[in-house]
Order: structure tokens, then sequence, then C-alpha cells
């Protein structure tokens, strides 16, 4: 149970703060390809989905540009994500204490940490996220393929790809919400920017957000040097 | 064309049959649905094929090809049975009330007077009884049995219903619904038109595949009124006018002839052509025969044809055959009796039949001319190109010279249409490259071939030299000066025989018509039935006035009609004996108690009575013949004759192969199949998309219809294994050729005499220049055979077996 | 309806030439320059009008050939478009599939722009100057004629044949074309003399 | 009303003067994605009627459509069928398909020979379905055209489309389809294939005057025996500007597939109207949730305390 919420490269540095690695560089560039990719994807995709927000196309030099990069900026999201979701879909996998968790959804709103059970690798909200994220970007590149008639016109016909292309609009729209919450949680929980910039959280925080994580790194004794205070 | 195309709006019944008017004349073809969308004209399609034709008929029937006769003659056999002819009419224009002589019979499908060895007849015996005042014997009465009517009445008795749906597959109850459509048309105020191309005159009785609608159009009283007629589908712009200037073997320009070798001198020539009338008082146009010679032979060597030489009557050649056709003639080059070869403007490796026989005899010319402004196959024929041109360029010893010519774009003249009209035309672009004009090459060949025998004399060199050649750019000529050649002018100036003080026409000037043309060398004339085209009034053919003076459909000021802007031929016809018209909402012409007037040029004098003159002008009866005299080779009344290669023996003469009278070569007999080696009945023919050979060249049709396919039916795909859309191989005893199958239920196929009778169809537009895919046309697997009168080849009915194949290799 | 169409009565003779058009005809009174923001520009302006007859079959449909450059000016005039005559009796200004694509045959690629020859056994066509084609054309015929011509038949009559030699006439040449060509061939005695009509 | 061209009934005009263009952005009643004041004046509908009883499939129009719009179609292959293109193509806005059909009731074979093109839809899916603004334009007479320099070819139009007509051209990558000649429209002349069909088959004119010639029509074809003569004139798409006179208008789809009802795709219209609204909603209301979030619940802050436990768990474990 509890070995599947610990990563390779999660380690703790000892010291005042403590230092816990959350996220090595891999980890990071994969995240950041994704985001960016999710981000432009979100720009040109909703330049398409309404006519107020035509003018984003602007930022991709043009209507033509922005519908030739959209699709293709959508293959490096699907295989970069697809990278997250190797790196990750363990320590996403829903355990039994995720219901007890999830039972006290409220104070994990209100940020009442300390009523909920202990937290592993990720919380069910992320792990609902994460999931969440794979099965629409599933969809929105199986869809996204049915509309993207300069190579794949041929595959479907044209009342699948009208179905197509509202799922991928509505497939979009719920990605682009969970990705408000996403990133709305990691404003609101402060001190978690840094495990995708730094690569690595504070043990205060992972005390606070993730006790149960942190309490298996320190049982396996997964130590490495002393932070040093610099960082 | 004794119509034209603007009068099919007034019909009330169209029958296609012999030809696809909607697919190979598709704007001609909108004079078809005018009728039927304003007039609520019928249109009935017999065909071997459901055609683009068909797709918009009110009634189709099925037909295998080659049987037209019998179906023609079940019609008048079943208007006869149920008294469905227009009395008036058959008795007064035609000559059904005339008396053969005794001597005439048919038998067994044979006329008196036929000698096998020679395969032709002694027609002495197709004549009328002539009375000792020299007029032909007639029996208004129609009581004598050997009248034409009832001769005519007996000869169609064999064809049934029963008998029609034996040989042509046409199932009786489609033939009994065409034929009571048609004989609703005896009414007067009633009218048929036929609409007919190459599919009744590509055949080796295609004359009598016409005149068998001529006679049942006659027995309807619908030739000579608007929106009857016979009216044959010219395939080409220019061919009406090609054949009426007389681009052929045995032709001079106006429908006279070249003389044969027995005709020695000009008195002997033309004691065959005095034409005299064989009724009292009849027109018998041909008698100003000599006047129209006499003036062809001034404007070809002006001051050398003179009373004394019998205007250079020798000058002309004279014929030992009855004509070097294109099939003698490829004959003659296939046994290497010719030196070389001009083809202008044609491609007769894809466009004559059996193909490697083409082949083979080009390769023996010495040399070969081309004009053309596209490539051609013909001009190429040397060129390997795989699969569909395999032969050795380096054993093919011809000299072939490729002259670029001008297209229609660059040139200016006139075209004759379908319908006689002379319609001018300008040039509008730059030629290509180095191209030119036609009459600059044959004005340099002219004038190159003159200066070597001025300067270095030869073989009869006069008539070379005297060519009449007054231009003011010798180098070339320009159409204005040519065309005026064509209408004539005076040589002379010519007074009034009347009243020698009076001047007709001034000397230099250009004759009004051919009424004045005159038979001793004082007036010169291209083309006789041209002469009015450009007179003094100016160039009659440019005129453009589309004004239409009651919706007739004539268009009097358009262009000019031959003869004498004439837009119905025979239109005295369309009125009756007190010459009042035979349906007053058609009024053509009438005569108003002194004088015929109305909407077109009057066929006849002006002043000729109605009850006396006969319409027929041309004819020295004066009345149409139901009963052909010995003017056709084969019979006076059409017969059915199978195709040389048919599917079964003919049923009515079951010991005759095919016409007893065409002319067949003896090397080509040996490549006629019989329907046990080859078991489907296979016909050639164009596509709507297509033009001939041109088109492949542009990429537009190239794009529309790309690739050679046949056409086939279900059930014959399902019999020999072959996929829609796979490749077929189809061969003949002649050739073979690879094809895409295009599978339709518009093909079925027929029963005749009891047996299924598959039609294998056969499109022609493909060879191997050009921008369309490479193919075949029919024409490496059509046979070497021609009609009996004008040697038209049977492209349209032979004997294929096809299987499935693979892919032609690609060059 | 369409078939009450072109009631304009008399033309203008001349087959050729720019001309106006009502458009206050077809409803628009007032012209406006008011940029077409939308609309291809028209392709047909300032073009050349000359009227000529469709070369394929003998239906001979009216076409106008729109062209740049004024050959009676002695420009040299590209054919940029063509189509149907709407003043011509017989198609008012409809055309075929074929009859509609004929600028494309006017300007096919496969058109012929040099005399060639193909010397015996040989696998190509060589370029030649027009001269040189056709004083070999004249040679050949000379020399053929001098030697197969039959003047006479055996009973002295004058027949004046030339059977050696055969000439393919076209099917959409002009009349005064096919006029010249008869006189050339007639007068040199050949007998094989031929054309489309045939087939 | 502002009479409208119609068919041609002279040649096209030649002089500068005459050849003005009669359809400008004044004459828009629809520009896609987004909106265009009331035009200034309503030009008559026109539209083009397309008699399939006497239509004779000679391509005609297709040729002619080739040879005004400049356009270059590949060179296919047979494939054992009549069609050629072998389907529309941005470079062949026409198609002329055939269908042999066995008429059960006369046994008689007919050949149902179509035009097939843009239809020009009253109310036009393509447009409503094209995110790229003024790409799609329709004019106040009914002729709905794409403006190339605005196309994005992203292909929505062709999803948009009931009749399943635009198609995006792999050398530019913009959409095309029949303009309907708007070229020659907007100077006083009927379309190209109208002006060469041999038979009139195509017809054009004002939308009133092609009814009124429809009814003729119908009338004569049911005085044949063609008691189902119809209109095609779907009101599903609030009627088109081109329109067809069927012999068997109970059974369109006989025409090679003519759609029955043809409408504007419920899934078409819940892509472009509801989801932009649903969608728009979601993604505002995630927005404000958080925002309402981090008012009222405020930032998340790691606390000393909580680093401290975490020293003390590092420690002893170590």
């Amino acid at each position: 149970m509890a070995t599947t919420s610990i990563e390779k490269e999660d380690a703790i540095h000892p010291g005042k703060p403590v230092v816990v690695d959350r996220y090595n560089l891999g980890a990071r560039i994969n995240h950041w390809i994704t985001a960016v990719s999710l981000i432009l994807l979100a720009l040109s995709g909703l330049a398409f989905f309404h006519p107020s927000l035509f003018f984003l196309t602007g930022l991709f030099g043009g209507g033509q540009s922005a519908r030739v990069l959209h699709p293709w900026i959508g293959v490096v999201l699907f295989f970069s994500f697809a990278g997250l979701f190797i790196r990750f879909w363990r320590a996403n996998l829903p355990e039994q204490s995720d219901r007890e968790w999830l039972a006290h959804a409220n104070d994990a709103i209100a940020g009442n940490e300390e009523k909920l059970p202990e937290a592993g690798r990720y919380n069910p909200i992320q792990k609902f996220n994460f999931w969440c994220m794979s099965l629409l970007i599933i969809a929105l590149i199986l869809t996204g393929l049915a509309i993207w008639d300069q190579y794949f016109y041929e595959w479907t016909t044209i009342p699948q790809k009208r179905v197509a292309v509202l799922v991928h609009s509505l497939a979009a729209v719920l990605l682009i919400c969970i990705w408000i919450v996403h990133v709305y949680a990691v404003i609101w929980a402060r001190g978690t920017l840094r495990a995708m910039t730094r690569g690595s959280v504070t043990g205060g925080w992972a005390w606070r957000h993730h006790r149960r994580w942190l309490k298996e790194l320190a049982e396996r004794r997964r130590f490495k040097k002393p932070a040093t205070p610099a960082e | 064309m004794t119509n034209s195309w603007t009068d099919i709006r007034n019909t009330d019944l169209v029958v296609i049959m012999g030809g696809n008017a909607a697919e190979a004349h598709p704007c001609g073809f909108k004079w078809v649905t005018e009728a039927k969308a304003n007039r609520g004209a019928k249109l009935i399609v017999v065909d071997p094929r459901f055609t683009r034709s068909a797709s918009v008929a009110d009634f189709y029937a099925p037909i295998r090809q080659g049987t037209d006769i019998a179906f023609l003659l079940g019609v008048i056999n079943y208007c006869i049975q149920n008294d469905k002819i227009q009395w008036d009419y058959v008795k007064a224009f035609t000559n059904a009330s005339y008396v053969v002589r005794e001597g005439f019979a048919y038998k067994d499908g044979l006329f008196t007077g036929y000698d096998e060895n020679k395969r032709d007849y002694d027609r002495s015996s197709w004549e009328y009884e002539i009375a000792p005042d020299g007029f032909a014997v007639v029996d208004e009465t129609l009581q004598n049995p050997r009248c034409v009517w009832n001769l005519l009445k007996a000869h169609v008795a064999t064809y049934t219903p029963e008998m029609v749906e034996r040989i042509c597959g046409t199932p009786k109850d489609k033939f009994l619904k065409v034929a009571e459509m048609i004989a609703e048309c005896s009414s007067p105020t009633k009218t048929m038109t036929s609409m007919y191309a190459l599919g009744w005159t590509q055949h080796s009785k295609g004359s009598q595949n016409i005149r068998a609608m001529a006679m049942l159009q006659l027995i309807l009283g619908n030739i000579g009124v608007r929106g009857g007629g016979m009216n044959a589908l010219r395939g080409h712009s220019n061919i009406q006018g090609l054949t009426d200037i007389g681009l052929m073997s045995n032709l001079i320009p106006g429908y006279l002839n070249i003389p044969v070798e027995r005709e020695a001198d000009f008195t002997t020539y033309m004691s065959s052509r005095t034409f005299k009338p064989l009724r009292p008082n009849q027109t018998s146009y041909w008698q100003n025969y000599r006047k129209f010679f006499v003036s062809f032979q001034k404007s070809m060597w002006g001051d050398a044809a003179t009373p004394q030489n019998d205007f250079a009557y020798d000058y002309l050649p004279k014929l030992d055959v009855p004509s070097y056709d294109v099939l003698r003639y490829f004959e003659m080059m296939h046994q290497g009796r010719v030196t070389g070869y001009f083809c202008q403007g044609f491609n007769p490796l894809l466009a004559f039949p059996n193909r490697q026989k083409i082949t083979e005899s080009l390769s023996k010319l010495k040399w070969l001319v081309t004009m053309d402004p596209l490539e051609t196959e013909t001009s190429r024929f040397w060129e390997n190109h795989g699969e569909y041109n395999n032969v050795d360029p380096a054993s093919i010893q011809t000299e072939v010279i490729q002259l670029p010519s001008t297209c229609f774009a660059e040139d200016e003249g006139a075209l004759v249409n379908s319908g006689r009209w002379l319609q001018w035309h300008w040039a509008g672009g730059s030629p290509p490259g180095e191209a030119k004009h036609d009459t600059w090459i044959m004005a340099q060949i002219h004038l190159r071939l003159r200066a070597l025998y001025e300067k270095e004399g030869g073989a009869f060199p006069d008539p070379i030299l005297n060519l009449t050649w007054n231009y003011h750019d010798r180098n070339e000529p320009t159409p204005e000066e040519l065309a005026k050649e064509l209408n004539g002018y005076a040589v002379e100036t010519l007074y009034d025989p009347a009243d020698p003080a009076k001047i007709v026409l001034e000397k230099g000037k250009q004759v009004v018509n051919f009424s004045v043309l005159r038979d001793d060398g004082t007036t010169a004339c291209g083309c006789w039935i041209y002469s009015g085209c450009f007179n003094e009034a100016g160039n009659n053919m440019a005129r453009r006035d589309n004004t239409d003076p009651d919706e007739t459909g004539a268009y009097p000021n358009w262009s000019f009609s031959w003869p004498l802007n004439r837009r119905i031929l025979y239109n005295r016809a369309s009125a009756d004996l007190q010459g009042n018209p035979w349906d007053p909402s058609r009024k053509l012409i009438a005569w108003d108690g002194t004088k015929w007037s109305g909407y077109d040029v009057p066929d006849i004098a002006p002043n000729a009575p109605p009850d006396v003159v006969g319409p027929f002008i041309m004819n020295q009866e004066g009345v149409s013949r139901l009963f052909a005299r010995g003017l056709m080779r084969e019979g006076p009344f059409p017969v059915h004759y199978e195709p040389f290669e048919a599917p079964i023996a003919n049923v009515v003469a079951p010991n005759i192969r095919g016409n007893p009278v065409a002319r067949i070569f003896q090397g080509d007999v040996a490549q006629f199949a019989t329907s046990e080696e080859f078991p489907y009945a296979a016909t050639s023919y164009r596509l709507t998309e297509h033009f001939h050979y041109w088109t492949k060249h542009n990429v537009v049709n190239a794009t529309l219809q790309p690739e050679f396919f046949v056409e086939i039916s279900e059930q014959l795909a399902a019999e020999k294994g072959i996929a829609h859309g796979s490749w077929v191989r189809v061969w003949s005893k002649r050739g073979e050729v690879k094809a895409k199958a295009v599978v339709t239920k518009r093909i079925k196929p027929l029963i005749c005499d009891g047996k299924p009778v598959h039609v294998v169809g056969i499109p022609l537009h493909w060879g191997f220049t050009g921008k369309a895919r490479k193919g075949w046309g029919p024409n490496s697997l059509t046979p070497f055979v021609g009609d009996a009168n004008i040697e038209t080849p049977e492209y349209k009915a032979f004997l294929v077996n096809i299987e499935p194949t693979t892919a032609p290799a690609t060059v | 309806m369409n078939m009450e169409l072109s009631r304009r009565g008399f033309l203008k003779a001349a087959g050729v030439g720019v001309a106006g058009t009502t458009l206050g005809a077809f409803g628009f009174t007032e012209l406006e320059a008011a940029q077409a923001a939308a609309v291809r520009p028209f392709k047909l302006t300032n073009t050349m009008e000359t009227r000529n007859t469709c070369p394929y079959c003998s239906v001979a449909c009216g076409i106008i050939m729109y062209s740049k450059g004024d050959l009676r000016k002695g420009e040299t005039a590209e054919i940029i478009h063509i189509e149907g005559d709407a003043d011509h009796p017989t198609n008012r200004g409809t055309l075929c599939p074929k009859g509609a694509a004929l600028r494309s045959f006017v300007n096919a690629e496969t058109r012929l722009k040099y005399p060639m020859i193909r010397k015996p056994g040989s696998d190509k066509f060589e370029r030649v100057s027009w001269d040189q084609a056709l004083d070999r054309i004249a040679r050949l015929m000379k020399e053929d004629r001098d030697a197969n011509f039959i003047a006479t038949n055996e009973a002295g009559v004058p027949i004046n044949r030339w059977t050696t030699v055969g000439f393919l006439a076209a099917s959409a040449t002009t009349n005064e074309t096919a006029w010249l060509t008869y006189k050339v061939v007639r007068s040199t005695g050949i007998v094989a003399f031929d054309n489309q009509a045939r087939v | 009303m502002e009479p409208s061209p119609r068919t041609a009934t002279s040649n096209p005009p030649v002089a500068a003067s005459a050849t003005a263009a009669n359809l400008t952005e004044r004459d828009l009643v629809r520009r896609s994605a987004s909106t265009v004041p009331p035009p200034a004046r309503q030009l008559e509908p026109v539209a083009k009627l397309i008699d399939v009883s006497k239509c004779i499939g000679c391509k005609a129009c297709q040729s002619a459509c080739v040879e005004w719009n400049d356009t270059k179609p590949a060179l296919e292959t047979n494939t054992g069928i009549y069609e050629n293109p072998h389907d529309l193509t941005p470079d062949m806005f026409t198609l002329m398909r055939f269908s042999e059909w066995e008429n059960p009731q006369t046994g008689n074979l007919e050949w149902l020979i179509r035009k097939d093109g843009c239809m020009h839809c009253e109310d036009p899916g393509c447009l409503k379905a094209c995110p790229a603004p003024g790409a799609i334009v329709q004019y106040s007479n009914g002729i709905v055209d794409f403006i190339h320099e605005n196309c994005i070819g992203c292909g929505y139009c062709i999803k948009g489309c009931p009749f399943n007509i635009p198609r995006i051209s792999k050398v530019d990558h913009t959409a095309y389809k029949c303009t309907l000649c708007s070229d020659r429209v907007a100077v006083g002349q009927g379309p190209a294939c109208a002006k060469a069909c041999p038979t009139h088959a195509i017809t054009f004119g004002t939308k009133e005057d092609m009814k009124k010639l429809a009814d003729s029509r119908i009338e004569d074809l049911k005085s044949r025996g063609f008691e189902n003569a119809g209109l095609y004139d779907p009101p599903g798409v609030g009627g088109t500007h081109v329109m067809y006179v069927l012999h068997h208008n109970d059974k369109p789809a006989i025409y090679s597939g003519l759609p029955e009802d043809p409408k504007v795709s419920p899934v078409v219209n819940a892509w472009k109207g509801m989801a932009k609204y649903v969608g728009f909603a979601a993604m505002g209301l995630a927005a404000a949730a958080g925002m309402l979030h981090s008012a009222f619940a405020g930032p998340n802050r790691v606390t000393r305390e909580d680093e401290e436990k975490a020293e003390d768990l590092v420690k002893e474990k170590i």
C-alpha cells in the first residue's frame, strides 16, 4: 500500500529546515513542457472556440498558423503528458484512505488539514485531477485526430467529426477547468510551486500536506546530504 | 440535316436511333429538351446501350447493333398494317404510284440481278416502266401489283413484331410501343424528327439504315416540314463543308462527279448527266449540271479552261475504280503500292479500323506528312510506347514530316454546320511557336511544287502550272479571296439572253447566286451550292442578325444556309396539293394563288403551281423515292443483313453473310471472326466528355474522363468474373486492348433468335499522346470492311471476347 | 423560359470588338465604384472579344474568345477565356464539356510549335525550318509524281491519274482551307483524296 | 427590393466601366464569427435551379466551372464509374453524380444524374461553424461565399455543412466550394455552369422566378407520369439558393444520397451554441470558485510548527 506513494527521486535532506526532493529535473522539464503546451493549446483552442477570442490567433502569427500549430502542440502535449503519466500513475492510484480523506473534503477545502487523514504523495483531489487530465487528454487527442483534416480527413465520417469536435471542445473546457483548479491549488497551498521550480519542498510543506509521504520517506531512511542553508 | 438544329424545337416526337445526340451533340440536343418542355414533345431512344440520351427519354427500347433495318422496316410494316399513313403526302410526293418494270423481284435476301462472283448487281431491272412518251408509268389508284407501294408492302411484310424481336432482341411490347408512338405522326398535324449519326452510318449497310428511316419519314409525311426531316448529326465542325466541297476521291464541289475512265471526253461525261424529267413539268434541277461543272473548271483553271479544250476536262484525273477511299488506299498501302501520304488534321492510326493493318501500312510508306495543331498518334506511329504502341522504330523506314498548323482560335473562315449554315469566324489568338495557317501551308506546297515544274518540267505539269492563283499575296491567299472563289464571279460581262443589250453582271463581279451561272465559260464558281455566300452584298456568312420572325426557328438572316439561304430542304412538301400548310400552326411556305412565300426560301420556283410541280426538285421524278431505282448498290429497298461479324446468323436470309455487295479485300476476310470464337457483340462510340482524339490533349477533358474503359452488363461481368473497375482484356481476331471495366445496368443482355447476346461497349478516346492516361481505342479490334455505297467502315458492330486481366505495364 | 432570352434583334455585323453590355438589364442601374471586398475581380475586364465557332461537332456553337492583346492591331494575342455566345441562335451561349474547355485546347501543352522531321529508322523527331520541310515535301512529291503519274490508259485516253501519293483532308478546317486544299490536291492528279466524312 | 441578376442573357462585359463588382461588404447579411450591420439594401434573392429531369450528365458544368475558376483538378483513373473527379475537390466545385436506379413501379431503368455542389443554404451550416471572422459571408441575395484571405483552413465548415460540400485545399489550406460565381453575378452575369448547360437543366435567376419555372417543369413531369415530381428546396436549412427539380421528390436519397431532410446537425448546433455558453460558464465558475475560496479561506501556508515537526521526524529517524 504505502510503497506506491514514493517515487525514486523522492529523498529527504536533513537540516533546518528539512528539504524534501519531490521532482527531479526530468520531471520538472516534462511538467513545464506539458504546462506550456497546455497553455498554448488553450489559447489557440479558445480562439477557435469563440469568435470573441479569435484575436488570440494573433499570438500564433494568425489564424492559419494557429490552425497549423494547435494540433502539433496537441501532439507535444500528449506525449509530454504521457511522460508525466508514466512517472506518476502509480502514485496516483486510489487508496483505501482516500475515502476517509474525501469524507472530510470540507476540511480540505477549508485548509484544516490536521483534521484529515494523512495524505501520501498525492491527496485524492490531486489524484482526481491527475486522472481527469489523463482521460481528457486521451479524449482530446483522439477527437483531435478525428478533426485534424490535413492528415486524417479520410479516417472518420463527417457525422463522426461533428461529434468529435463537440467532444473535443467540451473536453477542452473541462480540462481548462481542471487546470484552473490545479493552478489555484498551487497558488493557494503556498510553498507548492517550488516543487516544480527547484524540485523540492520544505519538510514543513510535506508535513502539512503529505505527511504520510514524508513519514514513509523517513521510515525508509531515504536521506541524502543535508540541505545547505543557502538553499 | 434536311432541317436545322433550331428547327427541332417544332417537333412532336424525336426518335434518336443510330446516334446519341445528348452525348455527342449536347448543345443541339438542347432543342430536343426545348421541344419537350415547350411543346410536350416526346423522345424515343432506341440503342444497344441506355445512353445519356436515353436518360432523358420518354421511352427507351434496346436493340442489337446492326439490326436497325429490321426494326425500321418493322415500323413501316406496322404503319401499313394499321393504316397509319399520311396518304395525301404519300400519293402526291412519293413514287408510291410508280409502276416498276417487269422482271424486278426480291427473294431470300437478294434482288434480281445478283452476281456472286462480282459481289454486285446488274441493276437494270430496278427501274420504272417507261411509257412511249418517255415518262414513267404511274397508277394513282395504287392498284397495280407492280406499283412501288404494293412492292413495298410485300417487301416489309416479313418484318412482323415477332421477327423484329427475333432479330433485334427488342422485346415485342417495347417495339410495339415505339411503333405506336411513331405511327401517331402520320397525322398531318404531328411530326417526328429523326436524329441519327454514326450509329447508322458505321455499318456495312449504313446507307440503307438511313434510307429505311427516310422511307418511314416519307410515309408519315415528315420530310420538308417544320419539326420533321432526316437529320444527320454530322460529327465534325466542318465535315459538312468538306463533303460539300468534295474533298473525296470521286467528287467535284457541290456533289458533281470526277469522271471515270470510260468517260473519255466531256461529251461522253455529260451524256449520262442530262437528267431529263421522268414526269411532265418537273424541275429536275440537275439539268443545270453542265453550268456548274463548267463554272467549276473555270474557277480552277481560268483562262486555261476554254470551250476548245472542253474547259480543261482532261486536267481532271479519271477514275478506274469507283473511288480511292481510305479503306482501298490503306489496302494499297499495305500492298506496298503507295509512296507518300498526307494527313491534314487527321489521325488514321486511331481513326481507321484494324490498327495493326494501319501500322503495317504506314510503315510501308516512303514518306508521311502530317499537318495538325496537336500531336497525333499517326505522326508518331513509329515511336515505341510499350504495350500501347509496340513497334520497333529502327525497322520503320518511313520519313515523317510533322507540320504545326493553327487551330480554330487563330484562323478565319467559314464552317458549315449540320444544318448547312455557313458560319464565318474570326481569329482571336496568336499561333504558338511557328505554327502556320493551313492555307499558308497548302499555298507553300503548291508554289514550291509549281516552281519545280516551271524550272524542271516533268509529268503533265499543265494543271499545276495553270491553276488559278491570282491572290493578292501569292504566299497566303486570304479567307475572303477563297470564299469569293467559292461563291463565283463573272469571268466576262454577262448579258441577259433575252435582251443582249442588258448587262446582268459586269466582268469580275461576284455572282448573286448559282442561278446566273452559265455553261459557256463566262462564269466561274468553285462550289455551286455555296453560291450566294459571298456576293456583291458582302460576306453573307458573317451575318449576325438573330431575329426569327414568329419564332419558327429559321433565323433567316443569321449567316448563310446553302442552297440559296434555304433553311429547310424540300420545304414545298410542307404544304398540300393546294399549297396550304399541312399543319397551319407550323406554316413554312404557302401558295397565295400566284406565288410561294413564307418563312423560308421556297425550294421550288416561286411561281411553280402547287398541283403541277413536285417538291423534290433534284429528282427527275419531282417526287421522293420509296423505291430507290438503281441508286443504291444493295437494292431499291433496304433488307436486313447482319454485320460481317454477327452473334447470330441472318434470320431472313440464312445463307448471306454481311452485306452481299459490300466490298471486302481478300486479306481481311480471313480476319472476320465467328461467334463461336468471339461470342460478344461489341460496339464503339464517343463519350460526351471527349471529342475523338483531340480532347485527350486537353487537361480539363482528360480530367473529366481520364482513362480508357469498356462497358459491360452485370450479367456478363458475373459470368466472366469481372469486378467493377478492374482490368479486362478485350480481343478480336485483329488485336487486343486492355481497359477498365465499367459494369453497368445500362447494358443488358438481349435475346436474339433465342440466344442471349452480350454487348460490349468500347468508347474511343484514348491513345498514347496527350494528357489523359494512355490507352487504346476500339480500332485495334474493328474489322476492315465498309459500307457498300460509301465505304464507311463497320465500326459499330463486330465480335470480341473478354476476360479479366492485370494492368498494362506503365511506360 | 430560358428560350425567351436574347431577343436583341439585329446585332452588329462585326464579329469582333469590345462590346459594351447593359448591366441595367440585370438589375444594377447604378454602377458603383465600391471596393469589392469579397468577390473575385472580374477576370474579363479589358479583354478583346472575338467571335468564333466551336471546332468540335457540327452543332457549330457560337463562342466568344477573350484575349489579352489585339490581333487586329498587330499585337500578340493570348486567349484567356472562351465561353458560349449568348447571341447565337443554336447554342444560346451554352457549350458542352468540350466546348466549355476550349481555352485548354488552345493552350494545350501538346500543341505543335515547330516543323519536325523523323528520319527513316530514327526514334525521334528533329526540328527543322519551314523552308527545309516544305522544300523536302515538294521534292518528294515531284520525284514520285514524275515517276508514277499515269497520263493515258492503254487506249491512249488521257486519264492523268496519280495513285501513289494520297491526301487525307481534315474535318475541322474552314471551307476556305478546304477549297484551297482541293485546288492544290486536284491540280496534281491525286485520286486518293478523302476526308473524315467517311468515318 | 433591388432586383438581382438573372441567367445571363448576354455575354460577359469586358469594358472596365461595366465590370465594377456589385456585391460588396455592404451587401452582407451574415459574416462568419462576426456581426455585420444590417445591409444598406436588400438584393432580390437569386437561385440556381437544377432540373435533374433535363440533365444529360454531360459535365459541361464541371468543365465551365474549372475554366472560369481557373482550378486544376487532378487527373485520376477510371474506377468503374462515370464520376470524375471521383468526388468534389478543392479544384472541382461541382460534380455530376450518376446513379442507376431501377424503378420498382415501372421496372424501367432510370439513370439519375445529379449535379452536386454548394446549395447556398439560407441558413448556412458552414458559416455557422466557421471560427474565422469573415471567412464565410452571405450576401443579401443569398450567395454564400468563402473569402480565402480570412480562411484558416480548420475544416469546421465541412462539419457544419449538411451536404458535404466544402473541401480544404492541400495547396493553400483554405476551404473551397462553389461561389455561385459571385464574381459573375456581381457584374450581372449568371454562373458559368448555368451559362454553359447545354439543355438548360441549370438555370439562374431570382428565386421567385426559379420557383415558377420549377412549377412548370413539375407540371410537365407529372404529365409524363412522374407523380412525385417536385422541388427540392429543403426547409430544414431555411431553403436553398440552389434548388433541384426531381422526378422523384419523395425519394431524394436515390439521387446519389441527396439528404432527405437536411438541416444543420444538432451536434453542430450544440457545439456552436450550448457548448460555448456552458464552456464559458464552466471556466468562469472554476476561476470564480478559486477567487472566492481565496477570499474566504485565505492562503494555506506552511507554519513554523510544520517545519519543526518535520525536522523532528527527520532527526528521530536518522
